[in-house]
C-alpha cells in the first residue's frame, strides 16, 4: 500500500511545489550568475601566461562540473524509478537531460574555443575531452531511446538502464587526466589539497557553478512540471487544475 | 549451465544453418578494409599508419551491422517470451547469445586480421598485437553490443538507433586497440594501453550482461 | 493454487480489465472468454509474469510468482516460437530441454507422433504452413505432463479437425493427471475435466 | 503516378512516425565519420586529405546500414504480397521506395556533409564539390542498393550478405565521388569524376530498379 | 470466370496436389478444404499469381492471368498488410488507395463500422490485439465490393463471434452482388450464396 501511495501521490504532491520553487531557483541563479560574472571580469587578475583568454575558464569548468554532476543527478533518478516503480523519477530524468546536454555542450563548445589560443586548435583526440563527447551522445542517446518509444512507462525504464550503464564513463571523464598523461589540465581543485589557483578565481568558479546549479533546478522543474501536465492529462487532478485556470 | 550450454549449442547450430553467415562477417570486413585505400589514396606510408585503425573500425562496424539480429529474431518468434518465462536464469542465456555472437564475428576477425595486415604491409611484431588487442576487445563490443540491441529491441527504426547507443560507447575500445598496436609500431609499450583494454573488459562483462536481461525484461512487458 | 486478487492491466494508459480474482486449483480448467481486444492475451501474459499489472498480484501456491513458479509453469502464446532454421525435431529438443524437461528419443518420437507430424520431424520449420508449425510449437504439451500449469493462448487456431481432437486429448489427459489449465480460444471447444470455471472480461 | 505518391508518402509517414528515424542516418553519419580520427591519428594534414574518402565511407555505411529494412518490414508482414497482386505495375512501387529511401538517407547525408568537411578543415570549394559528388552519388547507393536488398530478402543473415554483395558495387562511385572532391583539392578539374558518376547513375537507375523487381517476385514465390 | 485446368503445385520436390480443375461463375463460393500442410494456402496463392504451378493453368474469363486479372481481384492471405506505425485508418486508406479502390471519408468510415473497429481508428496498429489486427486487414473487403473475385485465406481465424457475424454478412453481400469467392477456413461458417463448392485437398 505505502508503495502505491508512493507511486499515485508522488507527481501531484510534487507539481505545485516545483512551481512555487521555480522563480526561487530562477532568481538565485540569475543574482550568483551575475556576481560570478562580476569576479570574473573585473576582480580576477589577468593570467600571466595566458592573459585574458583565459577567463573563458569561468564559462568552462562550471559547465563541465555541472554536466558531470547532472548526469549522476539523472541516473540516479532514473535508478530509483527503476528499483522502486516511482513515477516521478522517470519524469524527473527527462527533465535533467537536456539541460545536462546544453551543459555537456557548453563545456565542449567553451573548451574548443579556448584550445585554440593555449593549444593552437579547436580540438585534440584526447582521452578527457573524448569522454566529455561520449557524454553528450550518452544525454543525446538517452533523450533519442526516450522519444523512440511511445509507451512512457516502457521509455522511462529503458532510459534508465541506458542512463546506469553511461555512469561509468563520469569517473572516466573526472580521472582521464590522472590515467593517462594527455594535454588538458588536470584537477586545480580538490577536497584533500589546498587549491592552487588564486583565491578570487576559486571564487568566481564556485560562484558561477552554483549559478549553473540553480539554473539547472529552474529549467529542470519547469520541464518537469510540463511533462506531468502531459503524461497525467486524464487524470483527476490535472482536469481540475486546468479547470481552475 | 545446461542452459547456456544448450542456447550456445542452438545459435551456432542456427548460424551453420544459414550457410555460411559467420563468412559472411568475415568477407564482411575484408571487403571494408580493401575501400579504404580507395577513399583515402594508397600512400604506402600513410596505410601502414592506418592499417590498425582501419582493421578495427571494420571490426566495429561489423559488430553494429550484425547486432540488429542479436535478439530481433528470437523476439519476432517468440522465442525471446519462452526464455524469460522458462525457470533458466536469463542472465545465463544473455550470456550464451553474447557468447555466440563473439565466437560467430569477434573471434573470426581477430583471426582474419593478419590478413588486413598484410595488406597493409604492418610488420610482424605489430600484427601480433593487432590480433591480440582484437582478441581482448571484440568481446566488449558484444557485451555492450547486446545491452544496446536489447534496448532497442522492438523500437522501429532500431538499427540506426543501436548504432547511435553504442558507437560512442565504442569509441573508447577503438582508441586503445588501435593505440597500442601504433604504441607498438613507434617503439612505444603498448602494456598500458592493453591493460586499459583489459579492465574495459571486465567492466563490460559485468555491465552488459546485467543492462541487456533488464533491458529485454522491458521490451516484452 | 493459482490465485489472483484484484488484479488489473492497463494498456497505453488505459483499463483493460480490473478486479479480476481468480482460483484454479488441480485438475482445474479455466476458459479465459472476451471479445476481441478485451485483454484475454494480456491477462495470460500477466499470469506468466511477462507483464506487470497495473495493480493487484498473482499467488501461486499462496506466494507472490517468482523462480519457483516458472518451474511449474508453461506459457504458450500466439507466436509459436518455432526457429524457421531448424528442423521440428531440433525445435522440439531445444525447447523442451530448456524448459528443463526430462526427455529421451522416444519420448520425443511420440510427442511428435501425438500430434501428427512425426512425418516431419526432419523437415526444417521455415517450410511448414500454418497448422504444422502450430502443431510443432504445441508438441511440447506431450512431454510437459509434469508441469502442473499450462497457460494457453489460442491453442486451437489454425489447427484443422484432427488436430483439434489431438489436442483436446493431450489437454483433457493434463487435468486427469491433476493439472491446471488456462485457456483462451475463440472457438468452443469441449474439453472433459473435474472442474471448469470461465472468467469474461468485457472492455 | 498515383501509386508511386501514394507508397512514397506512406514511406514518408512511416519515417515521421519513427520519431527521427532520419535524424539517426544524419547522427550515425557523423558519428562515424568522427570516429576515423581516433582509428588514424589526429594529424592535420593527414586529416584534411582523408575528409571526401571518410564523409563517402560514412554515406557508403549509412546506406549498408538502412538497405536490410528497405523491404524486410514489407515481407514480414505481408505488405510486399499485395504489391504483388495490385494492380499498379511494381516497376513504380519499387521506384517509390527506392525515392524514399533516397529522401531519408542520402539527401540529409549530402546537406550534412558540411559539418564533416569543416570538422575536417576543408576549404570551401571542396565542400561544395563534396555535396555535389553526395548529391550525384548517393541516389546510386539507393538504386543498386533496392537490388541487393530485394535478392538477400528472405535469406536469413541477410544483412551481412547484403553488404557483401553490395559494397563491391558501391565502390566505382566511391573511387569517382571522393576523386571529384580530391581533384578539387589538388587543382585538376572534376567534371571528369563527376560526368562519370552522372554514367553510373543513369545506368543504376535503369537495371536496379528493374533487378529489384524480377528479385521481389522470386523471393515471394 | 475463374477457372484452372489441371493445376498443380510443388513444394521443395513434393507434389502437393495436381490435377485440380476449378470453375467458379459469378456468385459462385469456393470453399477449399483440407487438412493442415494439404495445399490450400498454396492454391490460393497460385490462383493469386504469386506462385507459379508446376503445371497446368489458372484462367481468367478464358484467358491466362495477368495484369487485368490483378485489377479484378482481391487476396488476403494469413498476413494482415497491416503497418505498425500507421494507424488503422491510415492502413485501410493506403491499402485501398494502393488497390485503386474509390474511397471517401464517410465510404472508411463505414468500412471500419461495419467491422467494428471504427473505436479504434486512430490507434496505431502496434497495439491492436490480434484480433483486431485482423478486423483492420479485413475491411479492406468492405470497400471492395466492386471487385468481382475475392481470395481469402483463414478469414475467420482470430476473429470472435462477432467479428465472424459481420464478416459472414460482408461475404454474403458480395456474393449476392454476382461477385466470385474463394475461401480457407477451418472453422465451417455458414456463408449464404447462390451456388456453393467445394475443394478437398489431400497429401
Ligand atoms: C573541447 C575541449 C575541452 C573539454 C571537453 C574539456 C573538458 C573539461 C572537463 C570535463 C573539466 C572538468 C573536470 C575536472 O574538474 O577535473 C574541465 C576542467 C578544466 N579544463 Fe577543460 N576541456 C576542454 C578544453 C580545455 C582547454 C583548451 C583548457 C585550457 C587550456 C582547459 C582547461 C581546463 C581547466 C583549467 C579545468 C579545471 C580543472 C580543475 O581545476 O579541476 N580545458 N575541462
Ligand atoms: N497503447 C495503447 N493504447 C490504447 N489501447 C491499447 C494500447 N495498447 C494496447 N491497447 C489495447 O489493449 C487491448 C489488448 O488486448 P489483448 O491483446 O489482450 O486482447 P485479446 O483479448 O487477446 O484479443 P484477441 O481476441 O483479439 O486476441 C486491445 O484492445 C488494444 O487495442
Ligand atoms: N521444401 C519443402 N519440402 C517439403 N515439404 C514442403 C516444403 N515446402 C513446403 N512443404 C510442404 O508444403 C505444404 C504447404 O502447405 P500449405 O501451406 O499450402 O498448407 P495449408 O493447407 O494451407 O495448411 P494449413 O491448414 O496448416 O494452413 C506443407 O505440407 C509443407 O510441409
Ligand atoms: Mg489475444
Ligand atoms: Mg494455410
Amino acid at each position: 500500500m505505502t508503495s502505491r501511495l508512493f507511486q499515485f501521490a508522488a507527481p501531484q504532491a510534487f507539481f505545485p511545489i516545483a512551481g512555487k520553487l521555480i522563480p526561487w531557483f530562477a532568481v538565485l541563479a540569475g543574482v550568483l550568475a551575475l556576481a560570478g560574472l562580476y569576479v570574473a571580469f573585473f576582480i580576477a587578475p589577468t593570467d600571466h601566461q595566458q592573459g585574458e583568454a583565459y577567463r573563458i575558464i569561468f564559462i568552462h569548468v562550471p559547465a563541465a562540473w555541472v554536466s558531470m554532476f547532472l548526469y549522476l543527478v539523472m541516473a540516479g533518478w532514473a535508478g530509483l524509478g527503476l528499483a522502486l516503480n516511482t513515477r516521478l523519477s522517470g519524469m524527473m530524468a527527462s527533465a535533467i537531460a537536456p539541460t545536462g546536454a546544453m551543459f555537456t555542450f557548453l563545456a565542449l563548445w567553451s573548451g574548443a574555443l579556448w584550445g585554440k589560443p593555449t593549444w593552437g586548435t579547436y580540438w585534440v583526440w584526447d582521452a578527457r575531452l573524448t569522454s566529455e563527447l561520449v557524454l553528450l551522445f550518452l544525454y543525446l542517446g538517452f533523450m533519442a531511446l526516450k522519444a523512440a518509444i511511445p509507451d512512457p512507462v516502457r521509455a522511462d525504464r529503458a532510459g534508465a538502464i541506458l542512463a546506469l550503464l553511461g555512469v561509468v564513463n563520469v569517473p572516466i571523464i573526472y580521472f582521464s587526466v590522472q590515467w593517462w598523461n594527455t594535454l588538458h589540465q588536470g584537477a586545480s581543485v580538490s577536497l584533500t589539497r589546498a587549491p592552487s589557483m588564486a583565491a578570487t578565481m576559486l571564487l568566481g568558479m564556485l560562484l558561477m557553478a552554483f549559478a549553473a546549479w540553480m539554473y539547472s533546478f529552474a529549467t529542470a522543474f519547469s520541464r518537469v512540471r510540463a511533462i506531468i501536465l502531459e503524461r497525467e492529462r486524464d487524470a483527476e487532478w490535472v482536469r481540475l487544475q486546468r479547470a481552475a485556470a | 549451465m545446461h542452459s547456456f550450454v544448450s542456447v550456445l549449442r542452438r545459435e551456432l547450430q542456427i548460424a551453420l544453418r544459414r550457410k555460411g553467415d559467420a563468412l559472411n562477417v568475415l568477407v564482411f570486413f575484408i571487403v571494408v578494409a580493401s575501400l579504404f585505400p580507395f577513399g583515402v589514396g594508397p600512400e604506402a606510408n600513410q596505410l601502414r599508419a592506418m592499417a590498425a585503425g582501419v582493421a578495427w573500425i571494420a571490426a566495429l562496424l561489423a559488430a553494429v551491422l550484425s547486432l540488429p539480429r542479436l535478439f530481433a529474431a528470437d523476439h519476432a518468434d517468440g522465442t525471446l517470451e519462452q526464455m524469460l518465462v522458462a525457470p533458466q536464469p536469463l542472465a545465463l542465456v544473455v550470456l550464451a547469445k553474447i557468447t555466440g555472437h563473439w565466437l560467430l564475428t569477434g573471434l573470426p576477425l581477430a583471426l582474419a586480421a593478419p590478413l588486413i595486415g598484410l595488406q597493409y604491409g604492418l610488420p610482424a611484431d605489430a600484427l601480433g598485437l593487432l590480433i591480440v588487442s582484437l582478441l581482448i576487445g571484440t568481446p566488449v563490443l558484444s557485451f555492450l553490443g547486446a545491452a544496446g540491441a536489447a534496448l532497442t529491441l522492438g523500437v522501429r527504426g532500431g538499427g540506426a538507433l543501436l548504432a547511435l547507443l553504442i558507437l560512442p560507447l565504442f569509441v573508447p575500445v577503438l582508441v586503445f586497440g588501435a593505440g597500442a598496436v601504433t604504441a607498438g609500431l613507434t617503439g612505444i609499450n603498448p602494456s598500458a594501453h592493453l591493460s586499459l583494454l583489459g579492465a574495459i573488459l571486465a567492466v563490460s562483462s559485468l555491465i552488459g550482461p546485467w543492462a541487456a536481461c533488464a533491458a529485454l525484461r522491458v521490451a516484452l512487458d | 493454487m493459482l490465485e489472483t486478487s484484484a488484479l488489473a492491466c492497463e494498456r497505453g494508459g488505459l483499463r483493460l480489465f480490473s478486479d479480476v480474482n481468480l482460483t484454479l486449483a488441480p485438475g482445474g480448467l479455466l476458459r479465459v472468454r472476451g471479445a476481441n481486444g478485451s485483454g484475454k492475451t494480456t491477462l495470460l501474459r500477466t499470469l506468466a509474469g511477462l507483464t506487470r499489472p497495473a495493480a493487484g498480484e498473482v499467488r501461486w501456491r499462496g506466494n507472490p510468482i517468482g523462480d519457483d513458479y516458472r518451474r511449474e509453469m508453461l506459457f504458450l502464446g500466439h507466436a509459436a516460437a518455432v526457429k524457421d532454421e531448424l528442423t521440428v525435431l531440433e525445435n522440439l529438443e531445444f525447447s523442451s530441454r530448456f524448459s528443463c524437461l526430462e526427455i529421451s528419443e522416444s519420448k520425443i518420437k511420440s510427442a511428435l507422433e501425438s500430434l501428427g507430424i512425426a512425418r516431419l520431424a526432419d523437415l526444417p520449420a521455415r517450410y511448414l504452413s500454418q497448422g504444422q508449425r502450430k502443431r510443432a510449437a504445441l508438441a511440447r504439451l506431450a512431454l510437459s505432463a509434469g508441469v502442473p500449469l499450462w497457460l494457453l493462448d489460442e491453442p486451437f487456431a489454425a489447427l484443422d479437425d484432427e488436430g483439434i481432437a489431438q489436442l483436446r486429448k493431450i489437454c483433457a489427459a493434463h487435468l486427469a493427471g491433476g493439472g491446471m489449465l488456462v485457456l483462451t480460444s475463440h472457438q468452443d471447444v469441449e474439453i472433459a475435466c473435474a472442474a471448469a470455471w470461465s472468467v469474461e472480461l468485457r472492455g
